[in-house]
């Protein structure tokens, strides 16, 4: 093509030469590493105290964006979901309600309560794996073997209705793909009812355990002015004292006719951080039991569309809340069968600023705490 | 037919119980004696009986079974087999082995998990030795820039130390100890005190950053745990007047230590889960943090010694733990006591020619020999207890003991988070230290009031 | 170093080129009135910059704006201190190569007003594209909006890959998803083409 | 104090687990039951029928070869390929009929759904591993058979916990 390119003006990190001092030991945190997910934090420790941190996500990017602009509106949808295939109907939802607006097409009732609970499964089941990743991060195994376990009640439900077990590729513009199936309220909320329970359960072994209260309150502090000038987003947010989320905010779909409770705590420390996803777990499962009594007994759950939509000249945003937080879409049409523009902004890579944020002047051991309570997904970030 | 195991059933069971019997058994055979037999004809052996005992004599004894028992008899109050098997690495090496088997099936169970169960076939009981196979065929990478001699001594060093940790502990009475010295406890101090140096020889030895780290952590804790456990002893020592272990124990022939000192066994068993780095404390091999911490550059089988050796360490200090605060071998004596012919010359068989072979102890074998001298010795004491008294064999006192002492520290693991360097540090230097000088008042207080203690009231 | 280009009188010389509508507008339609919450904000900013600043739709909770690359800092500081508008929720940029131009869009929400959580106030602006992108070094550049909105940092970190617009006085302009030896096209343009689909 | 009642509390918890069932499904022995027998679409109606989205079934009296499930994978995975088939297999005058790579299928079922005629539905079957490439192609003679499958454990809830019996 072109000459090649110099990159930037400075190396690239890890590449640049350094002033070695004697006192700061850099540590390359991923991503080959059992704490750090698929992405890379180079951290500087002097002593035990981490004096910089440099996350350094793209291990695992894919392209998305660009990808969408050469598909069509239909056949984007199983690609959209896989920056996270634990939580697809999420990430999946704002870019079909985007959709929607742009070919212009109404959903029935029944399809609304019906991605509500699809929805709100998904959440409680990314919560549950990301709760499991939080707990082996601090060296609890229990912790990640029961939500890992109870995971499984929920992941029966999504095959029942969806037919998958991860990527359900289940919203579609104009509704859901399929009904649920026969007897399904009842066994819903049977597993849900139990799910509860299980999860309720884990109040004593780990969210009052003291040691674990110990080790995460008062780590990685992040004030209400921070969270809200950092722009972060989701349980982040809540755990720092600002009660937003977009479920009540800027309710889609049948939001407005359930009653959510917003979970929002002061303190804004890791213990925080990682309770508030319990949290709404508890709200979830209420959500759900409101929506499975609300839904109308019958009706289609799906507008018919045409085979290939053309979405009208213009542009949209849609945001939902996701279960790292606010997941917008940004779709720019020019009428064609494809968008023009594709942008998702994701909650994991709005919380990721947050990161040398905390770290820095953290102790080491609280890395990984500090870490994975931002509710961080690195393939969804890196998109 | 939707149970849970649909193919189960107690033949399989059996089949599958008497099918690795059989394998064992054929090996034994067709190995195991063999070798033995061949051993026989270059070890020089002892006198029995005013017949020295050569290779031809045991060989043809072997077949001979009335002259199998003395020839038993002299081979297990041998030292090699104080060393190698019974008080020393093999049974410790067994108890660890058990360990790491119970450790997985009762974390899967707390943890809703199944855990090993197809090696084996009946509950994954052949798990270990399948991955002692897989680690030992794997291939050991030593980093490029790392001390090589160093670097390989550190796990032999490792194991070796926790031998000789377990070389200390006595399990039965009579003397059942690899090395029974005087200052016993004293020398369980100064074999802790070689851990961390092993530590952080290897952490420095392997030139890589985690493991730096992770070594340093290491040096941290154990350094920091170490004086609340020499202190948190100190109050049994006190009391006893004694450093031997093996008469810390006779002391306890009426009640356990810790029944006066409670403060003490927490302050002891706290700092115990530090330095064997178990979980609440497992920061020198805190997994989402260093990597594998000190460990992390170890590869096959170096690493399976480690781990051999930490069990190994584990089962010393669950011991120690025993011997200190719960007595040892004590437990429940016959009521009234047993005459001491009874246990010494065997019951009596009305219209019977021969010796009286039914005994209480079986003469010869270490679980079961009863020894009379040590009888007569007790009841001079003044205390009416002889190891003879008890219901079953000291040594499954002790075994159980120290089992259930295991599960306690094997719990923790399931319940609890890892803790932090400076949360860890401020337990030791501020809690423990000065729970272990309470302690240590208390046990002086008892001295000073003669309650117990040299001619106290008890 | 954008302090010359905001304390220069913006109202003596409209930019040649004032951000024209991007070429998908919509036809101006009979559409219903703009709701009034929506106009209110966005009349308090067109009235404050009312050469450079073209509203481009006002729909319910959703409004557009479309700045001049050279007052978008002044802009961007309005709103943060005039209306309740405080982070920036996402980035896009968006490729035009028949305009010859890269578009940039700052999507502002608000948490501290509950009356404004709802809005979502999208800031646009365009820079120069050039056809042989050398990024850091030719006309696509931005100021950065990082003192307004600290959130924008690495949106604009990937913006700055991706399409290859500059952003000064942005501390940190590094590569932040792609690897560190790509030597291509910025890969978010249009002329790059990727294999296969 | 209340670092001690936590702590046992937390062990209480952890020993009182001891007892719960496992929750494990032992998946040779044992296969979780499905809803229905497979994924399949209502061209009438525009809607959906729930179940596995398991290994496609291609019914070779309704298939006629009209390519709308090939360009329905275009975007998704490219894993569907017409092949030529014997003319001797009815209804199809251009004789060519889906062959499936589940080496490369992510299983969304979009071809289900673009399908008019009734003819590709998924079935419950999802054990498709082989031990070569090609033995992940699916040919329309092998798509045609109806999969066997043995799949009867449910999930139990009750007192003990819930397992899957």
């Amino acid at each position: 093509m072109t000459e090649q390119i110099i990159p930037t003006k400075q190396m690239p990190p890890g590449l640049q030469v350094e002033n070695i001092d004697d006192r700061i030991m850099t540590l390359n945190v991923g991503p080959q590493h059992p704490g750090s997910g698929h992405m890379r934090i180079i951290v500087k420790i002097d002593g035990d105290y981490i004096v910089d941190a440099d996350p350094d996500p793209g291990y695992v990017h894919r392209g998305e964006e660009k990808m969408a602009e050469s598909r069509n509106y239909i056949t984007n949808i199983p690609h959209l979901e896989r920056p996270v295939i634990h939580d697809s109907c999420n990430i999946l939802y704002p870019y079909v309600l985007g959709v929607e607006e742009l070919v212009g097409i109404e959903v029935p009732e029944r399809a609304k309560y019906v991605r509500v609970i699809a929805a709100e499964l998904n959440r409680c089941i990314y919560i549950q794996y990301w709760l499991a990743i939080y707990g082996i991060f601090l060296g609890h195994s229990t912790m990640f073997m029961w939500p890992a376990g109870d995971r499984e009640l929920l992941i029966d439900l999504m095959e029942k209705i969806t037919g998958a077990r991860v990527t359900h590729a289940y919203f579609i513009p104009g509704g859901v793909r399929n009904d649920v199936p026969a007897n399904f309220e009842d066994v819903c909320l049977r597993q849900v009812n139990y799910f509860e329970k299980r999860i309720k359960e884990y109040a004593d072994i780990f969210y009052d355990n003291p040691i674990l209260k110990a080790r995460t309150e008062d780590t990685g502090v992040l004030s209400k002015e921070d969270a809200i000038r950092l722009g972060t987003t989701g349980s982040v947010l809540r755990a720092s004292g600002v009660d937003y989320d977009v479920r009540v905010k800027e309710p889609y779909d049948v939001y407005d006719e359930l009653d959510i409770h917003t979970n929002v705590l002061k303190s804004g420390d890791s213990y925080a951080r990682s309770k508030i996803p319990w949290l709404d777990m508890l709200e979830s499962c209420n959500i759900i039991r409101q929506a499975l009594e609300k839904m109308p007994k019958s009706g289609s759950v799906r507008t018919k569309l045409k085979p290939n939509p053309k979405g009208q000249v213009g542009e949209v945003y849609h945001r939902v809340e996701s279960g790292r937080g606010a997941a917008g879409c940004h779709i720019i049409s020019d009428g064609k069968v494809e968008p023009y523009r594709l942008k998702l902004s994701v909650g994991s890579f709005r919380n990721l600023i947050a990161l040398p944020y905390l770290l820095k002047g953290e102790k080491l051991g609280n890395m990984p705490a500090v870490y994975w309570s931002l509710n961080y997904w690195p393939v969804e970030a890196d998109r | 037919m939707s149970v849970i195991a649909p193919k189960f059933r107690l033949g399989y069971f059996l089949k599958a119980i008497f099918d690795n019997a059989f394998w064992i058994l054929t090996l034994v055979t067709l190995a195991g004696i063999p070798a033995i037999q061949i051993a026989l004809f270059f070890i020089p052996l002892p006198v029995i009986d005013g017949e020295l005992l050569t290779a031809f004599l045991a060989f043809t004894w072997l077949f001979n079974p009335t002259m199998q028992i003395p020839l038993i008899k002299a081979l297990i109050y041998s030292d090699l087999f104080r060393i190698a098997a019974f008080p020393g690495f093999g049974f410790a090496a067994l108890i660890a082995a058990g360990t790491i088997f119970v450790e997985r099936k009762m974390l899967a169970k707390l943890q809703l998990r199944v855990g090993p169960f197809y090696c084996g076939k009946v509950e994954g009981i052949l798990q270990l030795a399948g991955d002692g196979l897989k680690l030992i065929s794997k291939e050991i990478i030593i980093p490029a820039k790392a001390d090589k001699p160093l670097f390989w001594a550190a796990p032999v060093l490792f194991v070796g130390t926790a031998a000789a940790f377990v070389a200390l502990i006595p399990v039965a009475p009579g003397g059942w100890v690899v090395a029974d010295l005087d200052v016993g406890l004293l020398a369980v101090f100064a074999v802790i005190g070689f851990f961390p140096i092993i530590t952080i020889l290897s952490a420095w030895s392997a030139n890589s950053k985690f493991p730096f780290i992770g070594g340093i952590r290491a040096l941290h804790q154990m350094v920091s745990f170490e004086i609340p456990l020499i202190l948190s002893l100190l109050g049994v020592v006190i009391l006893t007047g004694t450093l031997n272990l093996s008469e810390i124990v006779e002391s306890q022939s009426s009640f356990p230590w810790i029944i006066f000192m409670p403060i003490g066994a927490i302050v002891f068993f706290t700092t115990m889960l530090a330095e064997l780095e178990r979980i609440p404390f497992d920061l020198p091999e805190a997994e989402s943090e260093i990597v594998a911490g000190w460990l992390t550059e170890f590869s096959g089988m170096m690493y399976g010694l480690v781990q051999l050796g930490s069990y190994l360490k584990l089962y010393a200090f669950a011991a120690l733990f025993v011997i200190i605060f719960l007595g040892g071998w004590t437990g429940p004596v016959f009521w009234p006591p047993l005459d001491t012919e009874l246990i010494t010359e065997g019951i009596p068989i009305p219209n019977y020619a021969g010796d009286p072979i039914l005994t209480v102890a079986a003469p010869g074998l270490p679980l079961l020999d009863k020894d009379p001298n040590e009888w007569v010795m007790q009841e001079q004491g003044g205390l009416v207890y002889t190891s003879g008294q008890l219901l079953v064999s000291g040594v499954i006192w002790f075994v159980l003991k120290t089992v259930g002492v295991i599960f306690f520290i094997l719990l923790p693991r399931g319940v609890f988070p890892r803790i932090r360097l400076d949360m860890l540090l401020h337990i030791g230097w501020y809690k423990l230290i000065g729970l272990a000088f309470v302690n240590i008042f208390i046990a002086l207080g008892l001295v000073y009031a003669g309650v117990i203690g040299p001619g106290g009231i008890l | 170093m954008s302090t010359a280009e905001t304390t220069s009188p913006p109202k003596a010389t409209p930019p040649p080129k004032a951000t024209p509508p991007p070429k998908a507008t919509p036809p101006e339609k009979s559409e219903p009135p703009a709701p009034a919450f929506e106009k209110s904000y966005i009349d308090q900013i067109s009235n404050q910059f009312a050469n450079d600043v073209e509203v481009e739709y006002i729909k319910e909770n959703r409004t557009k704006v479309n700045v001049t690359k050279e007052k978008i800092i002044d802009v961007a500081k309005f709103i943060k201190d005039n209306t309740p508008f405080d982070h920036a929720e996402s980035v896009t940029g968006v490729d035009f190569p028949e305009d010859k131009e890269i578009g940039v869009v700052y999507h502002l929400g608000s948490y501290t007003d509950p009356s404004y959580s709802k809005q979502v106030l999208a800031l646009a602006t365009r820079v120069p594209r050039e056809e042989n992108p050398n990024p850091g070094n030719d006309s696509t550049k931005l100021p950065s909006l990082r003192d307004m909105f600290y959130s924008v940092e690495f949106h604009e970190r990937e913006i700055f890959e991706m399409l290859g617009v500059y952003f000064e006085s942005h501390p940190d302009n590094r590569r932040l998803l792609l690897p560190e030896d790509w030597a291509d096209l910025p890969p978010l343009r249009k002329d790059f083409k990727n294999k296969g689909r | 104090m209340g670092t001690a009642t936590g702590i046992i509390k937390a062990l209480n918890s952890g020993i009182k687990h001891l007892a719960v069932k496992r929750f494990t499904l032992r998946y040779p022995e044992q296969k979780l039951k499905f809803v229905g027998d497979g994924y399949q679409f209502d061209p009438a109606s525009g809607v959906a029928i729930a179940g596995l989205k398991g290994r496609h079934m291609l019914f070779h009296d309704h298939c006629t070869g009209c390519n709308l499930c090939s360009i329905a994978c275009e975007g998704v995975a490219e894993a569907i390929a017409m092949v030529k088939v014997p003319d001797t297999w009815g209804h199809n005058k251009k004789a060519i009929m889906p062959q499936i790579d589940y080496g490369k299928c992510v299983f969304c079922g979009l071809c289900v759904d673009a399908c008019p005629f009734y003819a590709l539905y998924m079935s419950n079957d999802y054990e498709l591993s082989s031990f070569t490439k090609e033995g992940l192609i699916y040919t329309p003679a092998q798509l045609q058979v109806k999969p066997q499958v043995q799949q009867d454990s449910e999930l139990i809830i009750d007192k003990r916990g819930a397992r899957h019996g």
